[in-house]
């Protein structure tokens, strides 16, 4: 299968410490490529440099076959590389529509025109309602997004990430403190653009059992390194992952 | 008896709109409770409406028989109230040595005794201690939060959603610890992670719409199949 | 506006529009204007506020130090007010805002006390007539006090307009009369340190040091400090109004020049404003209070020689020459520039037994002839 | 030499007079992030208090006291007034601070009628001497003496008590700190009232160095202080000191040296430091 | 267009800008006219400066460098040239050139730093021109200024009456089409923020440029205005108490709105005069001016978002009740 990013020897340091240290991967196209590691293995940081947060200290990431290690955040995300954040990271006094509707406009590429009313442009309102429906948060749309409980904004930041509808999706632990319950709406928006096969995802995720579920890949990153890679299967079966990873409770859950 | 913490028929508002309706739980002493319910039922607002953050407008708050509805924060906290909020409330530009001895009400021997204790339970913020806080990973600024916590001789921690993106052997550590404290430290949690929740909680409260609507022991829920399916979606 | 009212019942009323700073950093000297014109006006109608049988108004406007609002109030003060005659103002800038009302509502406009060269000169148009002196006359008498054959001298000024003006205006009179200007400084006028600037004229080892400065942030502290006078040089400058005169006590002895100190002129009109003003003021004028005084027997003399019309051209016409008394003798508006010649005082400064502050001593009367400055309209 | 020497005398002392008024903002504006612009007004209230205390009893020592504790009891009133409900929105802050700059200056003309005052300092601290061809002016050294002596003053409270990191901590996220049991209104209180005393206090030590006061000495200099905070890198006293003494020798050797651009000197500084070094001198954050 | 569609708030808007035209036949005095003349060219400054401040977050200590740059391009060619509409036009066009470039260079040179940084440099770069007009005397006048002749339609009060308040009305139809475009809402997404905003794809920087350019021109446009109204100029136009003038302005309408800068601006420019006219009334308002600082105070207080702001809060939370 063709890489559509790769990265070649990226490094980057922060002062004297290495947080992604000569990593190379080719990810996949149309695949779901997950990443998992300790806290602190540098997954963010690595999310960071393929959606041009940071520019690494040394190495090339190529989309394409593109050199796109020097291109801002903006440029690679018109590129369509898109991505969603761990911190959550909206625009906090704009209702939960009018960050969602930011998104959708940036996608149809109405970027300087400032001449029309933007009432002109009813169909990206009605996308975002639409993506809003997906996520489970169509009952918010006129919130505030600061005013939303924190599981809630979690939806939005995925809301938010769906309507750019890049090629590429970088997805930062888009679970995390979601509730139980909900958390299987949300897999099973990411099942179905798995099955729709037309974009490729990049997912972060401490919670393994969506981790065995989704990924067709499985990338292992331990202190900056890339220890591992290949099927969910033989990575849960990595001994490193074993014990520096999952600890006993997990294993005694699997036996 | 009354008992630990009493959480009584509280309701609260912010600005225009009734988000707690009607909480009603008791923690009592030296036991782990965990509140439950999905993403906006309200269960942050609750520990905040404890922490005296948001102001409770009907329903009593008592802690040790002390009544400490609507209290300034800082004097609940000197109570022996400890809080790791949701969102962490890392201060950013202070290192994470910073973040620490700005938690520490006294610096004495047992300060020092509880901190070799947490460096040993999360050694990355050894490693970092001289990194700001912001520039922490997600999951390690979590365990600064928890730390920070626990560095102080508090009764009765709340802790909300402590397992939030820390790693699975990191979520062992943190039962682990909350384990240990469980002699000295009530404990009061919201935890969405049912492995940790069930792991440590002897008593539960479903929360649900601002509204407790179903309690009981962690024991009874974990075999209650119906419950577990309505309200968490486990099956 | 503030409205005095006064004089005959029925008849003609002459008004005139006062713009004067009465508040912010200048409003000590819109004070004294205030005060000044007020007295002019008693004295030169003996009380009756009343000239060729019609009475008198006035209107005060304070032009808060802003040229907008200065324009707005003296707006107010043609149109609504309908005012005759405008005096004014306490700045340059507020005064050059109104200048091209006055001939634009063919109004005589008497200035006073703001002193910019260009009133008079670039900026002059035929409505526009000045009591005060302006910064040429000052750098004249100046030069007057000290320049000879073979003087060297050196001048430290602020580094705005005010400054430049002023000392280039010294420069040319001083070498006129033979002396050298071998430095010229400039400081920022906000700095809080000058020893730099002090320096360089300790350098130059000049004879004199001419200081030109307005504003509260002073030099005097500093040259003091710096021994400058120890180091054989001789400081002079303008005196200025009595708040400044503390700051001036490590000056004593020195040479210099000032427009008004209440004990230098003698004369009646001066007498006579010495003793109302302590009467009503509790205390003696100041610097631009004869300055008042002045502009409103210059308008008082004039309607009296057109017999009360206020036919702006009648005015123009008898006042290009007019003379008039003041308590600073006898000033003449000369008729190229209408600016108005006027004595002006070489003093030393000494100790005082009544004050705590030294007080400026008369050397010799300038006379106006002496510190006639150049006419700067083109005419 | 000598001229060099000279002129690094009297910008050190120029540049500790600016630390020493910047040293309140530091805490106000550098620590608590509130664009006080208030703070000339509390810096002419110190100013013409101080004086007034000073020409009564001829103490210049009771001058200072007087200063120092008009600076606390203003700060305490426009803390609580004030700045408090304004904290984190720099927009109203803005606004209130100018309008409360405005009411203080103008009070100063109701209170102390609207002339400039004149001040010189006391006789032990008068006059200057010579060595060499250098001339050596006391009040500047005891001004020197003074900024330093405040400087490590603050520098070892700071070292020494969690008070700056309580507050930057505060302002980072007040709900936190309370739930560490810290009274934050309490601590951002005095430091207002501590920031407001010093601002009070360098207005009278000013005010004998340079003569005279007058009400609207306040916002001119309160810019300037603005400035030092900026470029040494906010909230950081060692970065305001070595900031305020940069402007002050700046100043100087600009005024010897190129007096074509002494006019623009504060500025031309301000841009090209932030032009190269945006963060500030020394940032802290 | 369909006529359907255009918001109400825009008609009540329309009929407002008819009234304008009404004024000048029910007050002819020539002072009132001047004082509402200077509410529309602070109007115009204020709504530039607003473009800043409360659509896209920047607060700019500098901003008076435009309406300097405005005020003296036109003086002097003025002064240069006859006066004649001829020159007027001309002093429009270089003025918004000149300004359109200086803005282009202070925007590029500075838009990188953040708040406080951002606003100091602007502040010094404003101190920088107000040094040069000083200096360059030859050409400004420096602190003495100089006055001026106008083509004498301007000279009338009615016709500049006329000039100033269908050039408030153009702009401000302008803007608010500006604000309520696309682009204008990508303005607001980088003052909420700026990080995410770029990682949808929105190239931040250019964003500010543009929008300190068109602020840049609008301020230089209010600058010719206010200089043709006082007819001198001299280095005030430069001074920053401009800026904070239509910093306060600004922020009492409420910022985020076009139409609060306007109220801002009449609301100051009629405190002043009326408080300063009071001193007449009793020597008590002799020192109007507590007053005047007083009224900034209790406006955070009872309008904490600016009086359209809070207003326009108000009817939101009034509405959310009621439904
Ligand atoms: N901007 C930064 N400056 C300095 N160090 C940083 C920065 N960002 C991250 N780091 C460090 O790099 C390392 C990797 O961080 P990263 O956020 O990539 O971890 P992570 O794998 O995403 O962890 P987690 O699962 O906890 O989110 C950490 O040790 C972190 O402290
Ligand atoms: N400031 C606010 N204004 C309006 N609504 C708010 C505000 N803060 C919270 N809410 C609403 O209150 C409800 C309860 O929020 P809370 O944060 O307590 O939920 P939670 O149970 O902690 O959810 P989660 O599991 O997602 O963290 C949510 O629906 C949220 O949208
Ligand atoms: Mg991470
Ligand atoms: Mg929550």
């Amino acid at each position: 299968m063709a890489a559509l990013l790769e990265t070649k020897d990226v490094t980057i340091q922060f002062g004297g410490h290495t947080a992604v240290d000569h990593v190379t991967v080719d990810i996949a196209e149309k695949q779901l490529t997950s990443i998992i590691g300790p806290n602190g293995a540098g997954k963010t940081t690595f999310f960071n440099l393929l959606s041009g947060q940071l520019s690494p200290t040394s190495g090339e990431i190529y989309f394409r076959g593109q050199n796109i290690t020097k291109l801002s955040p903006t440029k690679r995300s018109r590129l369509g590389i898109g991505r969603s954040f761990q911190i959550t990271n909206v625009f906090p006094n704009l209702t939960v529509l009018e960050n969602v509707r930011l998104a959708v406009q940036s996608k149809r590429k109405v970027r300087y025109q400032m001449m029309a009313h933007f009432l002109h442009y009813k169909e990206f309102k009605e996308e975002a309602y639409h993506l809003l429906e997906k996520v489970l948060l169509i009952g918010k749309a006129d919130t505030v997004a600061a005013n939303l409980a924190h599981g809630e904004k979690r939806k939005l930041e995925i809301a938010m990430l769906l309507a750019l509808d890049s090629e590429v999706l970088l997805l930062d632990e888009p679970t995390a403190g979601m509730a139980l319950e909900e958390v299987p709406a949300i897999i099973e928006v990411i099942e179905q653009i798995k099955k729709q096969h037309e974009q490729t995802i990049v997912l972060i995720e401490h919670k393994m059992d969506m981790i065995m579920d989704l990924s067709d890949d499985v990338l292992v990153l331990f202190h900056g390194e890339l220890i591992a890679q290949g099927s969910p299967q033989s990575i849960i079966a990595n001994d490193i992952v074993q014990s520096a990873y999952l600890g006993g409770m997990y294993n005694e859950q699997l036996s | 008896m009354s008992s630990f913490l009493e959480v009584s028929h509280v309701r609260a508002n912010i600005e225009q709109y009734h988000i707690l309706h009607d909480i009603s739980f008791h923690v009592p002493k030296g036991e782990v409770t965990v509140l439950l319910g999905r993403n906006g039922a309200g269960k942050t607002t609750t520990l905040r409406s404890i922490m005296g953050l948001t102001p409770v407008i009907a329903g009593e708050i008592t802690f040790k028989g002390e009544k400490i509805r609507n209290q300034k924060p800082h004097l609940i906290a000197n109570r022996g109230i400890g809080y790791v909020p949701e969102d962490q409330g890392i201060f950013h530009d202070l290192t994470v040595g910073e973040n620490m001895r700005v938690a520490m009400k006294k610096e004495n021997e047992e300060t020092k005794e509880r901190m070799d204790w947490i460096l040993d339970l999360f050694p990355d913020l050894k490693k970092f201690w001289n990194k700001p806080g912001g520039q922490l990973s997600g999951g390690q600024k979590q365990m600064l939060a928890i730390s920070r916590a626990y560095v102080n001789d508090n009764e009765l921690l709340l802790i909300d959603e402590p397992s939030k993106g820390l790693a699975p052997i990191v979520v062992e550590k943190v039962m682990d610890s909350i384990h240990q404290m469980k002699e000295r430290t009530t404990i009061l949690l919201v935890e969405q992670n049912f492995m940790m929740a069930s792991g440590i909680g002897d008593r539960f409260y479903i929360i649900d719409d601002g509204q407790t609507v179903q309690q009981g022991q962690m024991n009874e829920l974990k075999q209650d199949g119906v419950l577990l399916q309505k309200y968490l979606g486990i099956s | 506006g503030e409205t005095e009212e006064s004089g005959a019942e029925g008849g003609e009323t002459i008004k005139i529009g006062v713009l004067a700073s009465l508040t912010g950093a200048l409003e000590a000297y819109g004070q004294q204007t205030k005060k000044g014109f007020e007295l002019g006006l008693e004295y030169g109608t003996d009380g009756t506020m009343e000239v060729a049988g019609k009475k008198i108004e006035v209107v005060y406007e304070d032009t808060e130090t802003d040229p907008k609002v200065a324009r707005q109030k003296a707006l107010t003060l043609l149109e609504d007010e309908g005012v005759d005659f405008l005096v004014g103002s306490s700045s340059s800038g507020d005064t050059l805002a109104v200048t091209p009302l006055a001939e634009e509502y063919e109004k005589v406009m008497v200035v006073e006390p703001a002193a910019a060269d260009g009133i008079t000169g670039a900026e002059y148009n035929d409505y526009v007539f000045r009591t005060s002196r302006n910064s040429s006359q000052d750098a004249v008498s100046a030069a007057a006090a000290i320049a000879d054959e073979g003087v060297k001298i050196a001048t430290l000024a602020p580094d705005y307009a005010f400054g430049r003006d002023g000392v280039s205006a010294f420069k040319t009179a001083a070498e006129d009369l033979g002396a050298e200007i071998i430095h010229e400084e400039y400081a920022d006028q906000t700095a809080t340190d000058f020893t730099a600037n002090i320096q360089k004229i300790l350098d130059a080892d000049p004879d004199y040091l001419y200081v030109v400065w307005a504003g509260a942030n002073t030099p005097w502290n500093q040259i003091v400090d710096m021994q400058v006078q120890e180091q054989g040089i001789k400081i002079t400058t303008g005196v200025a109004d009595r708040a400044t005169l503390p700051m001036m006590a490590p000056l004593v002895g020195m040479e210099g020049f000032t427009l008004y100190y209440h004990t230098l002129p003698d004369n009646e009109v001066n007498d006579w404003l010495i003793e109302k003003h302590q009467e009503k003021h509790g205390e003696a004028p100041d610097l631009f209070t004869p300055g008042g005084m002045s502009a409103a027997l210059a308008v008082i003399e004039a309607l009296k020689q057109t017999e009360g019309s206020t036919d702006s051209a009648e005015l123009i016409e008898t006042m290009e020459g007019m003379e008039f008394a003041t308590p600073k003798g006898t000033m003449t508006f000369r008729p190229e520039d209408h600016q108005a010649l006027q004595e002006m005082y070489a003093v030393t400064l000494v100790e005082s037994d009544e004050h705590d502050y030294p007080v400026p001593e008369l050397k010799k009367v300038l006379t106006p002839e002496e510190t006639a400055p150049p006419i700067m309209n083109g005419k | 030499m000598d001229v060099l020497f000279s002129l690094a005398i009297n910008g050190l002392a120029t540049g500790m007079l600016i630390f020493l008024l910047a040293a309140g903002l530091t805490l106000i504006f550098g620590l608590m992030d509130v664009l006080n612009f208030a703070h000339g007004g509390l810096f002419i209230w110190g100013a013409y208090t101080g004086v007034w205390t000073y020409q009564m009893t001829g103490s210049f020592l009771g001058g200072i006291v007087t200063a120092i504790g008009v600076g606390l009891l203003l700060g305490l009133v426009t803390e609580r007034f004030i700045v408090r409900p304004v904290y984190g929105s720099h927009v109203q802050q803005i606004l209130i601070t100018l309008g409360f700059m405005l009411v203080l200056q103008e009070c100063i003309k109701v209170v102390f009628g609207p002339d400039q005052k004149i001040v010189s300092p006391p006789s032990y601290l008068e006059g200057s001497f010579i060595i060499g061809e250098i001339v050596f002016i006391n009040y500047r050294l005891f001004i020197i003496a003074v900024g330093f002596l405040i400087y490590f003053a603050f520098y070892y409270l700071f070292k020494k008590t969690r008070v700056g990191l309580i507050v930057r901590a505060g302002v980072m996220n007040k709900e936190m700190i309370q739930s560490l049991g810290v009274n934050i209104k309490l601590v951002f209180l005095l430091v207002f009232m501590v920031g407001a005393a010093l601002a009070a206090l360098s207005g009278m030590l000013h005010a004998a160095y340079s003569g005279v006061i007058y009400a609207e000495m306040g916002l001119e200099f309160s810019i300037l202080a603005f400035i030092v905070v900026v470029i040494g890198g906010m909230g950081n006293f060692k970065g305001s000191l070595l900031a305020a003494i940069l402007v002050g020798l700046t100043q100087a050797f600009m005024a010897y040296y190129v007096p074509a651009l002494s006019l623009a000197t504060n500025m031309l500084l301000m841009a090209i430091v932030l032009v190269f070094r945006p963060q500030g001198l020394f940032a802290l954050r | 267009m369909n006529l359907a569609q255009v918001e109400k708030s825009t008609w009540v808007y329309v009929a407002i800008s008819f009234l304008l035209f009404v004024v000048p036949f029910i007050a002819t005095g020539r002072s009132v006219q001047f004082l509402i003349i200077q509410i529309f060219v602070f109007g115009i400054f204020a709504m530039s400066y607003d473009l800043l401040l409360g659509y896209t977050g920047i607060i700019s200590f500098g901003h008076v460098m435009f309406f300097g740059v405005g005020a003296y391009s036109t003086a002097v060619l003025f002064d240069r040239f006859d006066p004649t509409m001829l020159t007027f036009a001309l002093a429009i066009i270089i003025s918004g050139v000149i300004a359109g470039i200086v803005s282009l260079i202070v925007g590029v040179l500075t838009l990188r730093l953040k708040s406080h940084f951002y606003a100091m440099l602007t502040l010094a770069l404003a101190g920088l021109f107000l040094v040069g007009a000083e200096k360059w005397r030859k050409l400004t006048g420096g602190s003495d200024g100089f006055t001026f002749g106008l083509p004498d339609i301007l000279r009338d009060s009615f016709a500049l009456y006329i000039v100033s308040a269908l050039s408030l009305v153009l702009i401000f139809f302008g803007l608010r089409r500006m604000t309520k475009s696309p682009f204008g809402k990508v303005l607001v997404a980088i003052r909420e923020n700026e990080s995410r905003t770029e990682s949808l794809g929105y190239q931040v920087l250019h964003y500010k440029v543009i929008v300190s350019v068109v602020s840049g021109i609008v301020a230089s446009y209010s600058g010719v205005l206010y200089i043709l109204s006082l007819r001198f100029v001299d280095t005030s136009v430069f001074a920053t108490d401009l800026t904070i003038d239509v910093l306060l302005m600004t922020i009492i309408g409420g910022v985020g709105t076009l139409i609060g800068p306007i109220i801002g601006a009449s609301l100051i420019e009629f405190a002043h005069h009326w408080l300063s006219d009071l001193s007449d009334v009793h020597w008590i308002f002799e020192r109007w001016i507590i007053l005047y600082g007083t009224i900034f105070i209790l406006i955070v207080v009872f309008f904490p978002k600016g009086i359209v702001g809070t207003l326009v809060d108000r009817f939101y939370k009034w509405r959310a009740r009621r439904t």
